[in-house]
């Protein structure tokens, strides 16, 4: 359960709206069912009372619709961020991606977002009703209830929460939380513990299912080019679909380097993939070896901090070194 | 589509030898694009151009590539070639057969195989070629020079002589530097401002040159040709235009009290001073640490004495800002401070003097109107120990000093010495020295003069004590070529101090964008071919900013320095190397990420308005490279992760083609 | 059918100003490498590019190798340091999608280094051809 | 109608497996997708696939030909694989519809040989729904999720698995595997069973009211569109999840030696979908995302008797990022809100 409530978000929003701080609200909207809510561009008092909600199923990370709407906007627009949505915020405010001045940013506390995909998985087919409160409680319409434990069906990302600490914003709304030492990287280091047959035959099992629809780049706070190398026949990488597993591996390589030393691990790509590929494992990796290479490093922790892969020391880590102690 | 020829070298037997060049030009006939192709003796020779050009006009080519040795060699002759039969330069692309083929591999099926591939690579490049036409970018024809020592002096006399305009800022009240405050120079002994005042008046009446003294470089912006450069003038309170120079106020001010660092502190001046009698420009300054008048608002003495109205107590820092199309660092250097070698008793004596202090004891214009005194009692030193080394060639361990030698002392020291015994024969001068360097014309018969006829005691050795006592300094020191320990009463000291580049060197560095090594001397563009130019193009080195430096040697170098800079301001236009980066603003994010890895500052941002597809304007923040500044190392194409940036010349569909005919 | 004998693929991106030039001082000193190595001129190796490193595998290389002037000896003062960075980071990659992780190398190779380049160009030769053809990281469309 | 007992499924797959590919769901990893079956592959119980099964017959990359150039002269290669015979068992009744929709598509002029030549191979064992989901809306299409078609269908009872063919592919398939003839008593039961649960979901009372051939000047300038689309990605998730859509691109590639021709799946939510020299036909993502819903509610109906382009398998429900979707657009637009 969050715990801070829709209706002093929506309070806040409705009173920053009718003072004429801010002509829009992004925020989140009901969805049809209790779970699939979608982000939505508040207009209207009448919109965000009617409309708005917060609660368990509110993932869906703002700062990247900030680049366009805040073009289009005539003047602020509100956002909530929660933690993590500050570290995107912030890396997309270093690389000038939106203008911070058409933007008033409301930090607000997150408890850690549900994953319909668990919840599915203990509550069957037909879900006709979730509640978001102490319990999670699930009703289906062949009358099974079950009250699930929040914290067992919490998102990948949340489970390994790096940050409940809002690294930017105009206002708070509850209390600031901390930089969290988080087991982000286990599962990456058990991977990286695997013999490299069974590595190679995990990466062919999740990259093979990938069927290149783009979710993960276009919901990415860091993949924000105007031109995407994938999408431009120019760029010897374009294609539409991959063709073979070397194509499934090139995408995700190329994009996983392309964010590299930018992505600040809101794990937004994992979360929005029809095919469930686990693709923060991949990002994740460029993260801990950044951070063992060259230092500790959290994209998006301060605007205007210099990202790894355009920043050097003359005494790096040789490529040829990259191995060493890591014995096969 | 192109038309591109292929031109097969034998270049003798080396290529010949071990690849079937006949096969080469065949294989390489059914490429994709190309409609000719031959194979020659020497492609490289009259004839084999000939055979180039008539190929390119007779079959309408438009890119060729010629087999050959590595482009490093011969690239420039084909692209000469090229130009010469109306094509463009870069339409032409180096296969090297030879040094990366021919002459590594021993088969001929196996050469002749890796020729052909290689060809491949080059064709599939070309087949992307696109001509390219260096930038262009205008020159203003006005040089600044930082620094009005004899180096910049002489520099900025050199570039006005050849009409360009030249602007010296000086940092200090007056021009002069170092050398103004000299006595004699070696070798030839010829009194320092004999040989520099005139120069300075040169600089005063020269129109073309305006100098700014008592001024800083606070901000340098734009690239070679065409930089934007703030000037600082600091405050004199004393209106330069109406200043005439006459001291009347720098006889009235009542702060007398005031260190003369033209003296190096031996005595003192006024609040209100003209550093020495030849200043230029001759106008007073108020030291606002002392003024009175400036401090609590007591006094306007000078004020009221001036005729000539000059003084303003008013007078705040003005910034200039001023075009230039070349800057020449000259900012010299200074001794080290001597508070880290306490074993010399500098601090605790007065007659512990550096040989820069020195220089003002004997100095007719100096506190001793050049009567050598002692400073502690004025008396007439009958003892003078001088010591080498003071600071310099110090191990690298050796936090006090310098491991470079200063290069000037070995000769300045011998001169002291020379010129001591010259005037007070009944003077004992000692030298003690590590190696006595006088590699300079007529430098070692001036030492062996100062040895054999004027009969100064030069000893191996380095002194390792100095203690005063009583009115004499006891000098503990070894001879090491008669290996014995030394005690000298002694009635001064002159300590050879080491020299170092001036403290303001470092922050201009900075705004040059020009790099310095450990020691915080410029470092040159190359140290042989280029030893007068930074590796940012268009700042130039003039004096001991480079290194350690005499006289003579600067002046060549501010020569040197002066006529690069007169070559660079002759252009109307500098044209660029064309394989430059460039920013596709279509496909440009503005994320900053090229900028960051630049090494040459060339790219910039800008807000552009784009017309989108649907009607709609679109304000949006977009990368500019600046191609008279970019050097085309490419390391922006990579970092950049739209793609937008790319590099002419090597661009990635270039470089992908390359890979996809070799991996064919 | 005859067995063609296994003969490596290896691309080798060379900086003009060292490595290039280094391979051309092994090609004056005469110093024998493998034909299966083919060199490809860059201004500097900040050039290249990760997308040419798996395009080179694409299209069958079984090896690639990055040559630059010594760390500190940049012709652009800095290139290499970048280089560095992004190779040790994508051969990491490389390695956890299990791609055989002596399949790249980054050498540091000066002008006057001509025999450390032949030395350098046999050895990765030699462990790519030890490693057989790159089944990891192929695109069967480009296999012959 | 057959039955036959669950224990005797292995071998009857076995049976089918002998001579044709059988590909069925199967669940791994948490996820259920089609498997080729084979000793050891069980069917998975799940409710439907996330791949939709039109993989089948108009696969993601499908490679049409091969051309070598040299000189002026192209030398063509057709590589069309001959198909050979595979049968797709446990098709749900929404999948099933969709291949009716494809056939529209494909099967007119200008005939799309390769999408015949893999239907004609093809036979499709569809299996009645049991237990539907919140976000299944077949019935909104007037598809009978008991009755799901296809050239057999199977019932998934308690006591065993029915069996009938609805075609002559069918019948011929059916024919081969030696089942016991069965009442229809427990696959009626069951049907009624399915069709009281259908009346409980959530979208039970969603209509096709609104839309349909001939709206087009009615529905296209509705201010809603902007509103609806504001958080589209334009990613393609939807319409690689979706059985019906079919748009589909054709390119080369350069190996180096040759170039292969081949199609891929498209997606008109992208901004360079069907882009050509004067530029893209559809320039905002209102206008992408319009049309992707405006094609399967009003154009495909109005040009195929009526039928829409959707199934209502609730794929794009699941799947979407943003969980934007085809029932929040008919809700909004339409006029089948509560």
């Amino acid at each position: 359960m969050q715990k801070i409530t829709r209706d002093i978000l929506v309070e806040k929003a409705v009173s920053l709206l009718e003072n004429g701080t801010v002509c829009c609200v992004l925020g989140w909207k009901k969805g049809e069912f209790d779970y699939d809510v979608t982000p939505a561009l508040f207009e209207s008092k009448e919109e965000i009372e009617k409309d708005f909600v917060y609660d368990d199923f509110c993932g869906a990370n703002f700062s990247k619709y900030l680049v366009k709407k805040t073009i289009k906007a005539e003047g602020k627009i509100l956002v909530f961020l929660k933690p993590c949505d500050t570290y995107s915020f912030n890396q997309l405010l270093t690389e000038h991606r939106f203008d911070r001045e058409k933007v008033y940013a409301i930090g607000i506390p997150c408890e850690g977002m549900a994953d319909i995909n668990k919840i599915r998985a203990i509550a069957g087919d037909g879900i006709s009703e979730i509640k978001c409160g102490e319990k999670i409680v699930v009703d289906t319409i062949y009358g099974d209830k079950h009250e699930i434990d929040a914290k067992d069906v919490l998102l990948e990302r949340c489970i390994n929460c790096k940050s409940k600490k809002h690294v930017n914003y105009d206002e708070l709304l509850g209390d600031e939380g901390e930089v969290i030492e988080s087991n982000r990287f286990d599962e990456v280091a058990r991977l990286e513990a695997m013999t490299p047959d069974e590595r190679f035959a995990f990466w062919q099992n999740e990259l093979s299912r990938c069927i290149r629809c783009n979710a993960c780049r276009d919901v990415c706070p860091a993949c924000t080019c105007e031109k995407c190398v994938f999408d431009n026949p120019k760029s010897g990488v374009e294609n539409k679909a991959p063709a073979n597993e070397f194509e499934e591996k090139m995408f995700h390589i190329i994009r996983a380097f392309h964010v590299a030393g930018r992505c600040t691990d809101c794990g937004e790509c994992s979360r929005v993939c029809p095919q469930h590929i686990p693709l923060h494992l991949l990002n994740r990796k460029f993260i801990k070896d950044i951070d063992s290479f060259y230092g500790e490093y959290q994209a998006g922790a301060e605007v205007g901090s210099r990202a790894p892969l355009v920043n050097y020391t003359t005494n790096d880590l040789e490529p040829s070194e990259v191995f060493e102690g890591r014995g096969e | 589509m192109q038309r591109i020829g292929v031109f097969v070298c034998w270049c003798g037997s080396n290529i010949a030898g071990t690849v079937d060049v006949v096969a080469v030009a065949e294989a390489l006939k059914k490429e994709p694009g190309v409609v000719f192709s031959a194979n020659y003796q020497y492609m490289c020779s009259q004839a084999g151009q000939d055979l180039i050009k008539n190929a390119i006009k007779e079959h309408n080519l438009t890119g060729i590539v010629v087999c050959s040795c590595s482009p490093r060699m011969h690239e420039a002759t084909f692209r000469k070639t090229a130009a010469a039969a109306g094509l463009n330069p870069y339409m032409v692309e180096i296969a090297n057969i030879r040094e990366q083929c021919s002459w590594v591999h021993k088969e001929m099926p196996i050469g002749t195989e890796k020729a052909i591939i290689l060809g491949k690579a080059a064709v599939a490049k070309v087949n992307l070629n696109t001509p390219l036409v260096p930038g262009e970018s205008p020159v203003t024809k006005r040089a600044l020079v930082i620094g009005g020592g004899i180096a910049g002096i002489q520099t900025a006399l050199d570039i006005a002589d050849a009409g360009f305009e030249v602007d010296i800022v000086e940092k200090k009240p007056t021009i002069g530097g170092k050398m103004a405050q000299l006595d004699k120079t070696f070798p030839t002994l010829d009194c320092a401002a004999c040989i520099l005042t005139p120069k300075m008046v040169d600089v005063a009446q020269n129109e073309k040159i305006r100098i700014f003294s008592y001024s800083e470089v606070t901000d340098v912006k734009g690239f070679v040709g065409n930089f934007d450069v703030t000037i600082k003038k600091k405050a004199r309170y004393v209106k330069e235009e109406l200043c005439t120079g006459c001291g009347a106020c720098t006889e009235k001010c009542p702060m007398k009290k005031v260190p003369n660092d033209f003296n190096l502190n031996m005595d003192t001046k006024r609040a209100i001073y003209i550093p020495f009698a030849q200043a230029v420009p001759k106008v007073a300054t108020i030291d606002p640490d002392y003024c009175n008048m400036l401090k609590n608002g007591k006094c306007g003495v000078c004020s009221k004495v001036c005729a000539a109205g000059a003084i303003d107590y008013t007078q705040k820092d003005e910034f200039i800002e001023e075009k230039y199309g070349a800057i020449v660092v000259a900012t010299g250097f200074n001794p080290i401070s001597m508070d880290k070698f306490d074993e010399f008793a500098y601090n605790q004596s007065k007659d512990v003097i550096t040989s820069l202090e020195f220089e003002r004891l004997t100095n007719a214009a100096g506190p001793t109107a050049g009567k050598l005194l002692r400073p502690s009692d004025h008396k007439h030193p009958e003892k003078i120990v001088f010591v080498q080394c003071v600071g310099s060639r110090c191990d690298a361990c050796n936090e006090k000093g310098k491991e470079y030698c200063s290069k000037i002392c070995c000769m300045y020291t011998a001169k002291h010495a020379m010129l001591t015994r010259d005037k007070y024969p009944d003077t004992e001068v000692y030298v003690f020295y590590i190696d006595v360097r006088t590699p300079g014309k007529n430098f070692d018969e001036f030492y062996r003069r100062a040895v054999e006829e004027y009969g100064v005691h030069y000893i191996k050795g380095m002194v390792g004590k100095v203690v005063p006592e009583g009115d004499k300094l006891i000098v503990q020191a070894s001879d090491l070529l008669d290996n014995k320990q030394l005690k000298i009463e002694a009635d001064l000291v002159v300590l050879a101090a080491a020299i170092e580049p001036d403290k303001s060197a470092r922050p201009l560095a900075t705004l040059l964008t020009a790099s310095m090594d450990t020691n915080d001397f410029f470092t040159e563009a190359h140290p042989k071919l280029r030893p007068v130019e930074s590796p940012t193009a268009g700042v130039f080195l003039s004096g001991a900013c480079q290194g350690p430096k005499d006289i003579p040697e600067t002046v060549a170098q501010a020569g040197a320095a002066a006529s690069k800079v007169i070559g660079l301001l002759a252009k109307d236009k500098l044209t660029g190397n064309p394989c430059v980066a460039h920013s596709n603003e279509m496909m440009c994010n503005g994320c900053s990420s090229c900028e960051r890895v630049c090494p040459y500052g060339a790219i910039t941002y800008e807000d552009k308005e784009f017309r989108m597809p649907d009607r709609t304007t679109l304000m949006r923040r977009i990368a500019v490279v600046n191609p008279a500044v970019c050097q085309g190392c490419g390391c922006c194409t990579v970092a950049c992760p739209s793609g937008a940036m790319d590099l002419k010349g090597f661009a990635s569909e270039q470089i992908i083609a390359e890979v996809d005919a070799i991996c064919k | 059918m005859q067995v063609k004998e296994y003969k490596p693929l290896i691309v080798a991106f060379c900086c003009n100003w060292c490595s290039y030039a280094g391979a051309d001082l092994a090609g004056n000193n005469r110093l024998n490498y493998p034909a299966d190595v083919k060199i490809i001129r860059v201004p500097c190796s900040c050039r290249v590019n990760p997308m040419f490193v798996l395009r080179a595998f694409q299209r069958g290389a079984d090896g690639v190798i990055l040559c630059g002037c010594h760390p500190g000896d940049c012709h652009y003062t800095s290139g290499n340091y970048y280089t560095r960075r992004r190779m040790a980071l994508l051969f990491s990659m490389l390695d956890y999608l299990c791609i055989e992780r002596e399949r790249t190398r980054v050498e540091w190779v000066s002008a006057a280094e001509g025999a450390k380049f032949a030395a350098t160009m046999n050895d990765f030769a030699e462990k790519v051809a030890a490693l057989g053809e790159n089944k990891r990281l192929e695109d069967l469309r480009c296999k012959k | 109608m057959l039955k036959c007992s669950y224990d005797a499924l292995n071998g009857i797959f076995a049976k089918i497996a002998e001579n044709a590919k059988l590909y069925l769901p199967a669940d791994k990893d948490g996820k259920t997708d089609y498997t080729k079956w084979a000793e050891g592959v069980e069917w998975s119980n799940a409710l439907n696939t996330a791949r939709s099964p039109k993989d089948f017959f108009f696969p993601q990359v499908e490679d049409l030909m091969k051309f070598k150039v040299e000189g002026k002269s192209i030398a063509i290669d057709d590589i069309r694989e001959e198909s050979e015979d595979f049968v797709v068992f446990g098709v749900r009744a929404c999948d099933v519809r969709s291949f009716d929709i494809l056939d529209r598509v494909f099967l007119i002029e200008p005939y799309d040989s390769y999408y015949a030549s893999r239907r004609e191979h093809g036979v499709i064992i569809s299996c009645a729904c049991t237990r539907p989901t919140e976000t299944c809306f077949c019935k909104t299409f007037g598809i009978d999720c008991t009755n799901p078609g296809g050239d057999i269908t199977v019932w998934r009872c308690e006591d065993a698995l029915y069996w009938q063919a609805n075609t002559e592919k069918g019948e011929k398939l059916l024919g081969t595997l030696g089942l016991e003839s069965a009442d229809e008593s427990a696959v009626n039961a069951q049907k009624e069973q399915t069709a009281r649960i259908m009346e409980k979901l959530p979208l039970a009372k969603l209509t096709t009211e609104g839309f349909g051939g001939g709206k087009t000047m009615e529905l296209f300038n509705k201010p809603e569109w902007k509103s609806l689309s504001e958080a589209c990605l334009g990613c393609g998730t939807c319409t690689f999840v979706c059985p019906t859509c079919q748009c589909y691109d054709v390119k080369d590639f350069n190996t180096g030696n040759e170039i292969i021709r081949y199609r891929c799946w498209d997606s008109c939510m992208y901004s360079d979908f069907t882009k050509m020299a004067h530029g893209n036909n559809r320039l905002s993502q209102v206008e992408r995302f319009r049309q992707r819903f405006m094609h399967k509610l009003v154009y495909y109906p109005e040009n195929n008797e009526g039928i829409f382009g959707c199934v209502g398998c609730g794929r794009c429900l699941a799947k979407c990022p943003i969980s934007m979707n085809i029932v929040k657009v008919m809700k909004t637009i339409g006029g089948s809100a509560e």
